[in-house]
């Protein structure tokens, strides 16, 4: 069994009085994809904020290849090889494609206090990323991220993390505003992430989308781990029953389904 | 000949009477075929450098002759001396005074000065047995104003009296009330004090509010610098004790007509420095000022 | 905006920095101040000098919830004044007439700065930055052409006096300390009881959702752009009638004193929250800092630095508060100017 | 068979040079939920924003209840009884739940210029209509909205549209950023908002939501109704293949799974 | 920022607005005030100006892009002059010294600032309002302190004067113009040509994105701040050592002069969007607004309307070119001041 690459040990967060995060302990391993599932505000934005460097634990350890390690700030975290999707923002709209791209970790010729922004560099690097990405209109890194659909957007800051997440790849949420083939294509480059060595930490609502790639699942309810097990040792509606926080989903299933049914999918009479 | 004229701020009552001088001596200049530029500094904020870029910009208008005031001389002096040296003749306005136009070389200096003037206030406050003068300054820090208070003060303390400064901050400049507010709250904390003089006619406005609000009308006398219509209906009235007033009319009419007539005809003046001021206005001459004012020449 | 009055409600309201700033200052220059500045005379003092600027700062603090900014009001205030005094102390008209004029030259450069506002993607901060050197230009041009001078003289008896510039209460307190009162509890009713109030909120915490959501923005960006260069108007006019003369110049320190009440009241730069209470201790906040140091020892010369520090102090101690009552809405970014 | 409540006759819509709607023909019946779906950018948000009033169409023409009709603001067409959850915003982070609720349709008492906002009205009726949406926890109307989850938000939003959606209720992506418990609220919102007579337009990137709640779907591709059809009427393949803008996802998703299945669901050896 | 160089490309920088003011106002007073205005003793009048106004709108310009204000640049100026006045003059120290202390002093303001902003959320408008108000104090009262006067001379000869203070290339253009020239060239290079720009750009489009993306924000902030009370400090110096004697006054006008500068040039007052070539074509069209006037007929009573007014047309011109710039970027939506 191959080492964990990433692992949090008993951290706990609390903002101000608000305890977020109780005593997590998690472990993420090269090649292997973790789904991070979990109801609203049971604190998954906030733990994968605390592995990129964003926040810092209230307690508990981070460990990177088995040693402890500790993110001060964002930047100490990419360094270490974690690339993260967040799951508002990440681009910049009245900003070139290219810039976007590589805000922060701009390619560049030249030496010393005269280092020139490569700007073509930068652009076709970008450009074909996205199209790597599917997303085939974009041609001109010069344009500006603002002109760009949300899709495509989201499309640019997912191809921004898989080109420097160099070790771990962790996204927020990144199908949310997709539609179904960008949707489609981001699980695509999950797998072929997963499959070039990357761990990868996948935040998601979706059931679907998380047993299409998912190794490895942790369930957060109220900002406590509720369960960690692997691929096939749940059926999907006890997956799904753990993401809506332990409510049993059945029922309400049942409950819509069993409705449609009832009315032979056609409309009941207006009411009065 | 053509004339530039440098001045201060846009909206300061005294610089437009010396604006009103400047319209009334152009149309003899111009019938000689000559022109008159007034260059105006927008405000007193950065003072040395705005004037000495006025000074440059007349230069740049290669005219024939320059009326400047020199307020700061050691900023305007090298400017000044670049102006003479590209053959503009000069005549000194307003402040410097006749030693600096001899030094320099201008023609002439035609005014009276800021500092003269205060001295001229704080020695009226002395002579109506005023023992305490405040100085109110809502412009601190402005050369040509400091003057007017360091002149106050130096006539009163050298009449056996005593005198002091109000500087107000920049939050209370242009707000009447807070001007007034000030003055009643200086009153009221010191109650000997029983002579308020404030650097511009607007001010005065206010320090008469304030003067009634601290219950101190008759006791504490009013002077200003400068004067408007009211601050003389109040001299009329008896709210206020005078008015200094440097007749700035007087100033520039005569700079740019001097000055036209040397270039043009090579006429000069026996007379130097030509004393334009200070000149009190009191009840005692009040009426034929107030005529003047009408036509917007004092 | 929250109206619950439960302890903890009651500081986690806008209003509750402003007060306790106030709460701090008027110790401090009670302390260092002495009595003369508690007196009824002390009082009128920073007082009156509230009132002038209140009435202008409460609908700038309603713009500033909104979003927008007016810095024309500079600009309004010596034009206000200008126009009464040159109506009816120049010309001799009646002094309605000046009254009359005066407050509708407010609405009309309030209509234009609110139209071109809405109309262009202009931000208002520079809309109104261009009103206010055109609106400076047009008092000083049209004033120097019609009267010759800079500074106008106006002699106002009877009823308008009485209305508009005299003093009340004893003589020390000025009639606009009334208006401001009234007027304040006008803004009070609109804002925080009738519906209206929830439409500026809503309009500056996101304009887009505001509109979506069925609020006329564009007519109520208007409204408060006209509310607001009018109301700089009815102080230069006030101050005109009271004074007996109209300056060309001045009025630009209004600009950074009402900002700065309103901020110290505890409204948001970014829009979206605040309250007229809380722009009202604002303003005698900042009166109190500004007037107080005339009765106390202090060099007159450090001043500013007093100033600066205290007013610097007492928007912490706000955005302490702020922070307390907000700890939860973490979400909100936006452009922090 | 009822009449429509809304249709659009032949509507374009063009930003400046940007042709974003081409001859679009929709109707809505009472008691039917419209589906409209269509890839990232084809034109769903512009097409009901039209509907709500916030942009006007370019040409063609809005018809209610067979008249035609013209919506110049948003508040004209809440004002007939369009009630719209937008994809982004519609709530005010710093405003309390019950004037956040009520934002522009304030409840007052009193008369003429001096009606009172009700204050006690407003958050009574909004913490209800948000607790009948499966938010229990939410008690407090004068709490502040910045201090919900996003999920919370989006419920307060949808609620607050039912409340005032006298006939019509547009939903434009409401589950995009919900839980699972909180989608299926939403999606039982839905049939209860039909079963009352009520048209809704939903607008969403899953199929199953779509399917569990849809009578008729509607497919934009690039500007134009690509699809027209009633539930039963297709696959769920075909709506899938349709959604992607065309392109055929079985292939996509073959791939995908197919690798799962290669691999037997565990990661390759890391790539060297 | 795009570097592409099409056709449409160019018209899509977001210095085209602003090079397209600059021509509309070159010609408008080359008809107005004719041909001496485009001698060069006639430009030098406009680019002296310029230049000491470029050079403190540059940095503060960048503030902007980066999404923050400084207000406090007002009374930099005339710290710095001041303080080189006080220590070179009233004392009569060495003029490197006083070079020295004046410049850190700005070092010393500006990360006062820029930490009061990073650590507390009060936005930038007011701590920099509050260290203007602070600064005034400082230097009226230590000036008056020390010197006894407000008004302080100093004689500089020798290279110092060459380097900071005298007229160059045929005794009519200030080395200020230099100065600015090269520092322009130097901001270019490191906001548009080093890596070093792109993250301005980005903190002002989103912080927190920019944070996420590993830019040392917080840093960068500092940085800027420091930067922009810096080259004040150092524009009042030059101004104390050119002009031999330094002034305690306001120093506001430089506050409206450059954020003006800075907005007609194209930088986005919400923050994200701008470029040196911009603010530097805005300075100039402000300049030579300025002094155009006085090489036209117009009464100098009515300058300021049309100050306003050309002003308003510059800015709705380049807004009019951003728009056709960014079309399609439309879900952009933010505090718009
Ligand atoms: N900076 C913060 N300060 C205070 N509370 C916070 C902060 N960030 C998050 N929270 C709170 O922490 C909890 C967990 O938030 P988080 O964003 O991690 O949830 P999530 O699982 O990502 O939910 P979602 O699925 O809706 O994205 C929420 O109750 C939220 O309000
Ligand atoms: N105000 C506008 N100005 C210019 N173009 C716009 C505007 N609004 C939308 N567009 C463009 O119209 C197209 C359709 O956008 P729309 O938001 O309707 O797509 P959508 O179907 O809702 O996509 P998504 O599923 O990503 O929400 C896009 O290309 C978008 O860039
Ligand atoms: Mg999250
Ligand atoms: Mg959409």
């Amino acid at each position: 069994m191959t080492a964990p690459i990433l692992a949090l040990r008993g951290v706990n967060k609390s903002f101000g009085p608000i305890d977020v995060l109780h005593d997590i302990t998690l472990e993420v391993k090269p090649g292997e994809v973790l789904c991070l599932l979990g109801d609203n505000g049971a604190g998954k934005s906030t733990l994968i904020k605390i592995m990129s460097g964003v926040h810092q634990p209230s307690s508990g350890m981070i460990e990177m290849d088995g040693q402890p390690v500790s993110f001060p700030t964002p930047r100490v975290a990419a360094e270490a090889g974690i690339s993260t999707v967040h799951q508002f923002g990440g681009t910049f709209p009245l900003m070139s494609i290219g810039r976007s791209f590589f805000v922060g970790v701009e390619p560049t010729w030249g030496w010393g206090p005269f280092r020139v922004y490569d700007r073509k560099r930068a652009n076709a690097i970008a450009v074909k990323a996205v199209q790597d990405m599917g997303i085939t209109r974009i041609s001109d890194g010069d344009r500006l991220v603002g002109g760009l659909s949300g899709g495509e957007r989201q499309s640019l800051a997912i191809a921004r993390a898989v080109h420097f997440g160099a070790r771990v790849l962790i996204l927020d949420e990144p199908t949310a505003a997709l539609g179904v083939k960008q949707a489609t294509h981001v699980l695509r480059i999950v797998n072929e992430a997963k499959r070039r060595g990357l761990a990868v930490i996948f935040i998601t609502h979706q059931v679907m989308h998380a047993m299409a790639v998912g190794d490895h699942f942790a369930v957060l309810i109220r900002g406590a781990v509720a369960a960690d097990f692997k691929k096939g040792e749940k059926t999907r509606e006890e997956i799904t029953d753990l993401m809506a926080g332990g409510a049993s989903m059945a029922s309400l299933e049942a409950e819509i389904e069993g409705f449609m049914a009832s009315h032979d999918g056609h409309p009941p009479p207006p009411a009065e | 000949a053509d004339i530039a004229v440098v001045g201060g701020s846009n909206d300061d009552a005294f610089w437009n009477i010396i604006k009103k001088g400047i319209d009334d001596a152009t149309p003899a200049v111009e019938a000689n075929g000559g022109t008159v530029t007034y260059l105006r500094l927008v405000n007193y904020d950065n003072f040395a450098p705005d004037v000495v870029q006025l000074i440059r910009t007349a230069i740049s208008m290669e005219v024939d002759g320059l009326v400047i005031p020199n307020w700061v001389p050691e900023a305007e002096d090298p400017a000044i001396k670049d102006a003479m040296a590209a053959g503009i003749k000069v005549i000194l306005m307003n402040a410097g005074g006749a030693d600096k136009a001899t030094e320099l070389g201008a023609i002439n200096y035609v005014g009276s000065d800021e500092y003269v003037a205060g001295v001229a206030g704080g020695e009226y406050f002395a002579g109506a047995g005023q023992k305490n003068v405040l100085c109110i300054n809502t412009l601190p820090g402005t050369a040509n104003i400091e003057a007017r208070c360091k002149g106050v003060i130096d006539g009163i303390t050298g009449k056996g009296g005593k005198g002091a400064q109000l500087p107000l901050p920049s939050t209370s400049f242009g707000d009447a009330t807070a001007v007034a507010e000030a003055i009643k709250a200086e009153l009221l904390k010191d109650e000997t004090i029983d002579g308020v003089i404030t650097i511009s006619a607007g001010d005065a406005d206010s320090a008469a509010i304030a003067v009634e609000q601290a219950g101190k009308t008759g006791a504490t006398k009013l002077g200003s610098f400068d004067m408007n219509q009211a601050g003389l209906d109040r001299i009329k009235a008896g709210t206020q004790a005078f008015a200094i007033d440097q007749q700035p009319y007087l100033q520039s009419y005569l700079a740019v007509s001097l000055l036209a007539a040397n270039i043009d005809f090579g006429t000069d003046l026996p007379v130097f420095p030509v004393l334009t001021g200070p000149g009190i206005v009191d009840a005692g001459n009040i009426d034929a000022t107030l005529a003047g004012v009408k036509l917007g020449a004092r | 905006m929250s109206a619950s009055f439960s302890p903890g409600g009651l500081l986690r309201r806008p209003e509750a920095g402003a007060a306790l700033g106030l709460i701090a200052v008027l110790v401090f220059f009670a302390i260092f101040g002495g009595l003369t500045f508690l007196k009824p005379a002390g009082m009128a003092s920073w007082l009156n000098v509230a009132a002038n600027l209140g009435v202008i700062a409460i609908p700038l603090g309603l713009l500033m919830i909104a979003g927008e900014l007016d810095i024309s009001v500079g600009a309004m205030v010596p034009f206000g004044a200008m126009t009464v005094a040159v109506i009816s102390g120049h010309y001799g008209l009646p002094i309605w007439l000046g009254v009359a004029v005066a407050l509708s030259f407010g609405v009309i450069v309030g209509l234009v700065n609110g139209v071109l506002v809405v109309k262009t993607a202009v931000p208002s901060l520079i809309v109104t930055l261009g009103s206010l050197f055109a609106v400076q230009g047009i008092v000083l041009g049209l004033t120097v052409l019609i009267t010759k001078s800079t500074s106008v003289a106006l002699t106002v008896e009877g009823p308008a006096k009485a209305l508009f510039g005299d003093f009340v209460l004893g003589g020390q307190l000025q009639v606009m300390v009334l208006w401001w009162l009234g007027l304040s509890a006008l803004y009070i009713f609109f804002v925080h009881v009738s519906p209206f109030g929830n439409w500026i909120f809503a309009m500056g915490g996101d304009k887009v959702s505001a509109r979506n959501a069925g609020i006329p923005t564009d007519r109520l960006t208007i409204i408060l752009f006209v509310l607001s260069a009018t109301s700089a108007a009815f102080v230069g006019m006030c101050q005109a009638i009271l004074y007996n003369s109209a300056q060309v110049a001045g009025g630009q320190s209004f600009i950074f004193n009402a900002i700065i009440s309103v901020v110290v009241g505890g409204v948001l730069l970014t829009g979206g929250f605040g309250s007229v209470v809380g722009i009202f201790f604002g303003t005698i906040t900042f009166a109190i800092v500004t007037q107080g140091i005339y009765y106390t020892d202090f060099d007159r010369n450090w001043s500013s630095l007093i100033i600066g520090v205290l007013l610097l102090g007492a928007v912490l101690m706000n955005n302490t508060f702020r922070k307390m009552a907000l700890s939860a809405t973490t979400k909100k970014k936006g452009a922090k100017v």
